[in-house]
């Protein structure tokens, strides 16, 4: 009966858990008379929203690739290059809609070569996405000419619009496009078999191979999903910006990967939550507007969030003890 | 890139090679810099090479990269340096190595270069400030937005602007002055939206140049406060300048970046020639706005002529 | 049981050859499997049987040989198309995905789902079903592997073999971490499959276990096949001729030794992990073997003892001093030492050299002025490698290339070098072959007489009543019974583990080495 | 007979093999007309061994943690605090002696801080370093009130310097303090109980801990040691910039790991070397160095210096592969 109820107790922590560093944040700034009413403010967590628009959705891609076992630090790089790819296109005279294509399929090309190259020549992906990181970057760069490439203003830019169009939206259109692919993604991974074999080879690879599992194309497939999501990621960041930048998004990586550990997920792979992430995702927006918001110079800042990756990763390590 | 050499390549005779060391490749104010530079490549007939640190604004990268063309044996050096001491070291080398260094935008302490050309940083604040505190009337809340930690040009600005405002618009209150809008518009970007959220009543902002200008101008185009609130900032882009026209820019600091690195290139090779040089030659800077933008002087400034790089 | 010579057989594999390197792992050997045929595979360590079967699984490919199925040319480029060709397996080492729950490992590969669709009740009853059939209901669906005891984790194993219905099963050491009531339930299974028509491949080192289940064989020796027939009619004491090429007489060999006074006494000592907190003494020159089935708590008891797992509550009293420091380096320095169960998860550092793996305990003998002088080390190693007959290259091979067997005298050569004076042993014969094993029961019984008291740990019922001093019986966590090893038979003992209480006067058989 | 070859060839690729990429670079250089001439100078020589300092200290640390299992991501930030700490002392009037020791043990207590949150909490190294990358980064930031500090010139200064004082030195007395603790640092990984140790622990760390082997303290060590690295090249960092700077090195990190995998450190543990790290290190420099020579724009650079790193390590892995 004890152990019916413990049971209990630790799914419930399991399934809140993530949920409390999130409310942790928003209590904290929250309570603080300074802020209080602009930091709870509807528009201000819109703003917020909006912001994290650009991680979330390459942390959507991160989280597959985590949990199958991987790291892709090539991400940013991978941003910052559809965004200049789209941004190219509609310079160019493109259709918005094909510029948008371009865009994400760069993104999805680049991950690709990721997944061929973590496969075929079996190097560790820190490795490949690290080169990669490089290439992509260059390539951004060469593309724009070392500059940033201006565009005219299409229905692109309107994706990540505050006061979106048909008003009923309520949200930035890239909000909505963001909860859609989370969803679909959450699916994906728990109730789909392709989503059982990516935590399968994450887990344990050697395993998943020998049980017949095709882990070389379940990779290749991570991580071009991954830089499908990278390439819409760069989308919206051209959506936002209006011009594509070749040298946005630096380091972004890291923020990206630092949401999906914050979320639960683990480095070793087999582990990892798209509800987890997404709430990584938020709690990092929040901080840093959070802190904005105070006024707290930069260098605070900086060590704020720092202390917060470790701490937050502390607590969810404490969940996960106390439950066995 | 390596030029293409003018008329004198096919005299027979060995072109100079000039290295132009910018801080960073990316920014539209240093492709001004390099089209100036290789407009006095061409007219003077000696080659360009054109390199910026790897990383954008690292100081010991930019030493390196010194350090290469002394190794390289180019000969002379026009250098926008990161640092006015850091690279004190690698300019004493090259001159020890018969390089002359010609040293633009930012100064550099020590006396081992031949000319210095470059903006008066602190008075570009100085025109900002007075532009904000004129079309405010003198009193206000305003933003004073950061550019990086160390940028010495930026800081020189910022501290114009900061004093002049305490100077001579007392009745103006700096809401905000130790946010730094970091290296790309995407930091400046979410930084000025989440000021924005916490001082909805802004009247003014400032920033020292262009990747937090255009970040903050995206910011306050989302938050439907474009052109309501007196938004002064430097340098220039198609988007600033289109930005100066509908009104969102009440004033743009601009320098004259083709001219610093056309004259950086003509001093250097006018001392390599034996001809007498000036130890500073200030370039200049102009405030824009939306009435004077289509004077031809300034029109020219806003909308520079890139069309001579060719990569 | 070639009484049906008319059918082609359902495998046949002939001229396989395979080498690692240097190293010639199979040499030219044949092997025919027929329809409902169980077929022994045996020989000793790093014969090559693993390897033989990690080709026929798609696992490895060979360097020589063809392989056919019901007649047609079979020939996997991986794992999965050994699978898709109707060929199932059991590996020697475990094989799951810890973070997976037991049901995702059982289905893994195989997920019964609906046009990518995960189909969960069907997956939950083929499951249950399954883990039925092995007899071990209670094992939850949803319990992720990685905290199961390595019991567990060997049915699970079994249990998604046996899901496969494929043609043909190969099982690589299935039994070694099974307790002997577990292990009948598998024969039993085994014989049914029979009646189904799969072809079985059986390795095993329990060459009793082997002889029961098996209708033929086929002894490998050094990378080559030394012999085949039928089961019947051959005795154990051929088999184990062919596989050592020598006659071969007594299994349990007897070291005379004495028991002295008490050096180890664990007194109410209770782990984060242990159900019950477990009180036991231990002589010099003792030897005490701890039976129990999978779950019992044993290898927990172990674990707290040597400071692995959290010590809660209860004393360790080691020559009459109570242990202070709780860490495992702690326990080492005052002469206790563990040999793990699990010797790919913990018990070896695989990519590590077999120098290194024996040394790591005690490096102090080969440094002079800080420095570590490695030709020390590797000679002292080498005289191991030669006293516990390890087949391997030499010093500086990578425990991860021998053979499982080889693998696990590794594990207890570090134990010798360590010269710990209170040894706790693990499962320490799992995997070993026969010769290999009374060699090690001779060790055992040396280091008693020299006395070193030791913890023995093992499933394998008559092994514990061929050589302990005493035997102590766990049942869910408690020592429930502790008796000379005279007072105890197979069946007293399995009773004792089973219900948690011995029979009363159980009369004092002979013992029953089968 | 013909196996002794084999063997004896194998052990020749791998003591040679590093060898192989640095020597591809260099003659991929010496061959090009243009740069020819200057670029196989002693003078170049020495200014490419000059420039590999910072990184090359940085890496004998990284080695010991990566073949210990771990990652430091917070190594460049930690340069950069101890820059700007030595840069404080220095101008606080402190003897320059004085201010080098504080240099130095500013990087180890960030590298003990660092060894302790993994040790302690049972952290993942990724995640805590990444925490106290933006910690050191905050903390120099703020230390240096947002600004370079200047300091007067002493005789740190000289430590970088190309014509070292006293010159039968030949090179700047950093490279010979490279060398110095390049040698030392071998020596301890291969011929000490605790280089021993480090292998063990990087290998499998259960294992470890089931030989006796104080996994904690060793990571704790590891830790501390490669912190002190870290200060270390800080101070030449400062010596070399003549100031403090907050903001340097930044993504320094990646290039010191790169430089430990390019020379055949695995991120998975128990494998690395520290010939092989400065190897891949003098690698890295000599790309960087012959691309600025050639006049290359930056970003043909990143593209050559990320396809670099894959193909180094692709070498690498194939060579691995023959040998077995
Ligand atoms: N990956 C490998 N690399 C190098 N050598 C290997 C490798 N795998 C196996 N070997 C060698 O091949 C030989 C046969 O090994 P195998 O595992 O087939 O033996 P086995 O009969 O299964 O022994 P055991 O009873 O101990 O499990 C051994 O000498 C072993 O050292
Ligand atoms: N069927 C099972 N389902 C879930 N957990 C189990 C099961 N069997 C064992 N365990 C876990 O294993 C622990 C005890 O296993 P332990 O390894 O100590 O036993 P053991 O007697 O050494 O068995 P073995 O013979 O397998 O080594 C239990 O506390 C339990 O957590
Ligand atoms: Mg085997
Ligand atoms: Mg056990």
């Amino acid at each position: 009966m004890s152990r019916q109820n413990r049971s209990g107790l630790s799914r419930a922590l399991n399934i809140f858990g993530p949920f409390i560093g999130l409310v942790l944040v928003i209590a904290l700034f929250a309570l603080i008379p300074e802020v209080q009413g602009r930091f709870l403010r509807m528009a201000n967590f819109k703003s917020v929203a909006t912001q994290s628009v650009i991680v979330a959705l390459g942390a959507l891609g991160m989280t597959l690739i985590i949990v199958s076992g991987g790291i892709d630090l090539s991400a940013a790089s991978n941003i910052a290059l559809a965004s200049v790819i789209t941004a190219y296109a509609v310079n160019a005279g493109a259709a918005p809609a094909w510029a948008l294509l371009f865009g994400v399929l760069t993104g999805g090309l680049v991950g690709l070569a990721n997944g061929a190259l973590v496969t075929r020549l079996r190097l560790v992906p820190f490795i490949v996405t690290m080169g990669m990181m490089g290439i992509a970057r260059g390539a951004a760069k060469w593309i724009a000419g070392n500059q940033k490439i201006d565009a005219p203003m299409t229905w692109i830019n309107e994706l990540m619009a505050k006061s979106p169009r048909p008003s009923w939206l309520l949200m930035a259109p890239g909000i909505w496009i963001v909860i859609l692919f989370a969803a679909a993604m959450a699916v994906l991974l728990k109730f789909t078999v392709f989503g059982r074999h990516i935590f399968a080879v994450g887990s344990n690879e050697a395993t998943a191979r020998l049980c017949g599992i095709r882990t070389d194309r379940v990779k290749v497939l991570v991580y071009a999903v991954s830089g499908l999501f990278c390439g819409l990621s760069g989308v919206m960041e051209f959506s936002r910006l209006t011009v594509g930048d070749p040298t946005v998004a630096v380091g972004l990586e890291l923020d990206i990967i630092a949401a999906v550990v914050i979320g639960g997920g683990s480095l070793n792979g087999g582990e990892g939550s798209i509800l987890g992430t997404m709430i990584g995702v938020l709690i990092m927006s929040f901080l840093r507007n959070g802190c904005t918001m105070m006024g707290w110079p930069n260098y605070i800042q900086e060590i704020i969030i720092g202390a917060i990756i470790i701490v937050a990763v502390a607590i969810d390590r404490l969940r996960h003890r106390k439950e066995c | 890139a390596k030029e293409p050499s003018g008329p004198s390549a096919t005299a027979g005779a060995k072109t100079l090679q000039i290295a132009v060391i910018p801080k960073g490749t990316t920014h539209e104010f240093w492709k001004s810099i390099h089209a100036g530079a290789v407009r006095a490549g061409r007219e003077l007939g000696v080659d360009i090479i054109w390199k910026g640190p790897q990383k954008e604004d690292d100081r010991a990268q930019q030493i390196t990269v010194v350090e290469d063309f002394i190794s390289r044996g180019v000969d002379g050096i026009v250098l926008a340096p990161l640092d006015d001491r850091a690279l004190m070291r690698p300019v004493r080398d090259a001159a020890r190595e018969k390089i002359p260094v010609v040293v633009i935008d930012s100064g550099l302490q020590g006396g081992d270069y031949v000319s210095y050309v470059a903006t008066d940083n602190y008075k570009g604040g100085v025109l900002a400030a007075r532009r904000l505190g004129e079309l405010l009337g003198g009193r206000g809340r305003i933003f004073l937005i950061r550019y990086q930690e160390g940028s010495a040009s930026t800081v020189q600005r910022e501290a114009g602007f900061a004093d002049t405002v305490a100077k001579e618009f007392p009745g103006l209150e700096i809401l905000v002055k130790d946010q730094y809008a970091g290296a790309t518009t995407e930091t400046a970007y979410q930084l000025a939206e989440n000021l924005i959220s916490r001082f909805p009543d802004v009247q003014g902002v400032f920033t020292p140049n262009e990747s937090s200008t255009f970040g903050t101008l995206r910011a306050l185009q989302e938050s439907g406060l474009a052109g309501k609130i007196v938004f002064v900032g430097f340098d220039s882009s198609p988007k600033l300048v289109q930005g100066l026209r509908d009104g969102a820019i009440q004033g743009l600091v601009i320098q004259n970046p083709a001219r610093m690195g056309y004259l950086g290139v003509k001093t250097v090779v006018a001392h390599l020639k034996g001809e007498p040089v000036e130890k500073v030659v200030d370039t200049g800077v102009v405030l824009a706005t939306r009435d004077n933008m289509d004077a031809p002087d300034i029109k020219g400034l806003l909308s520079p002529d890139l069309s001579n790089i060719a990569d | 049981m070639s009484d049906r010579p008319a059918v082609p057989p359902i495998l046949r594999m002939s001229g396989i050859g395979k080498s690692f390197g240097a190293t010639q792992a199979l040499d030219g050997v044949d092997l025919e499997l027929g329809r409902g045929e169980v077929h022994a595979l045996i020989g000793e360590n790093g014969a090559g049987k693993s390897t033989m079967m990690k080709i026929l699984s798609g696992a490895i490919v060979p360097d020589a040989g063809r392989m056919e199925i019901d007649g047609r040319p079979y020939a996997p480029s991986g794992p999965g198309d050994g699978l898709r060709g109707g060929v199932s397996m059991i590996y020697q080492e475990l094989n799951l995905a810890p973070h997976l729950s037991v049901a995702e490992n059982i289905m893994l590969g195989r997920e019964t789902a609906r046009s990518g669709w995960l189909d969960r009740p069907a997956i939950r009853r083929q499951v249950r079903e399954v883990l039925e059939l092995v007899r071990h209901p209670e094992i939850s669906p949803d319990v992720p592997v990685g905290r199961l005891s390595v019991g567990a984790k060997q049915l699970v194993e079994i249990a998604r073999a046996l899901l496969n219905k494929s043609r043909i099963l190969v099982m690589d050491e299935p039994t070694s971490s099974l307790t002997q009531e577990d292990s009948q339930r598998l024969f039993e299974i085994i014989r049914g499959l029979r009646g189904q028509d799969v072809g079985v491949i059986y390795i095993s080192h329990f060459l009793e276990e082997v002889q029961s289940v098996a209708d033929s064989y086929t002894v490998l020796r050094d990378g080559r096949s030394v012999g085949s027939g039928a089961m019947a009619g051959t005795s154990l004491d051929d088999l184990i001729q062919l596989m050592v090429g020598r006659k071969f007489t007594q299994l349990f060999p007897r070291v005379e030794h004495a028991c002295g006074g008490p050096v180890l006494t664990l007194d109410r000592l209770k782990g984060r992990r242990m159900a019950a907190p477990v009180s036991l003494d231990l002589a010099k020159g003792e030897i005490l073997g701890l039976a129990g089935l999978i779950g019992s708590g044993r290898t927990e008891t172990l674990r707290a003892l040597f400071g692995l797992d959290e010590v809660e509550g209860g004393a360790v009293v080691v020559s009459g001093a109570e242990l202070a420091g709780r860490r495992p380096w702690a326990r080492i320095g005052r002469g206790l030492g563990l040999l793990s169960e699990d010797r790919q998860g913990e018990g070896l550092a695989l990519n590590l050299s077999v120098a290194d793996n024996m040394t790591l305990s005690r490096l102090a003998p080969f440094r002079r002025r800080g420095l570590l002088r490695p030709a020390r080390q590797r000679r002292s190693v080498a005289g191991l490698i030669d006293r516990l007959k390890i087949k391997a290259k030499g010093p500086g091979q990578p425990v991860g290339a021998l053979s499982g067997g080889n693998q696990q005298k590794v594990a207890l050569g570090r134990l010798l070098h360590q010269e710990a004076s209170v040894l706790l042993l693990d499962e320490p014969t799992r995997g070993i072959d026969v010769v290999s094993k009374s060699q090690i029961y001779e060790w055992i019984g040396g280091l008693a007489r020299e006395g070193k008291a030791i913890l023995f740990v093992s499933s394998y019922l008559p092994e514990l009543l061929g050589i302990c001093d005493r035997i102590a019986v766990f049942h869910r966590g408690n020592l429930v019974e502790s008796r000379p090893a005279a007072a105890w038979d197979a069946a007293g003992l399995m009773a004792a583990a089973t219900v948690g209480r011995a029979p009363r006067g159980t009369p004092v058989e002979q013992r029953n080495a089968e």
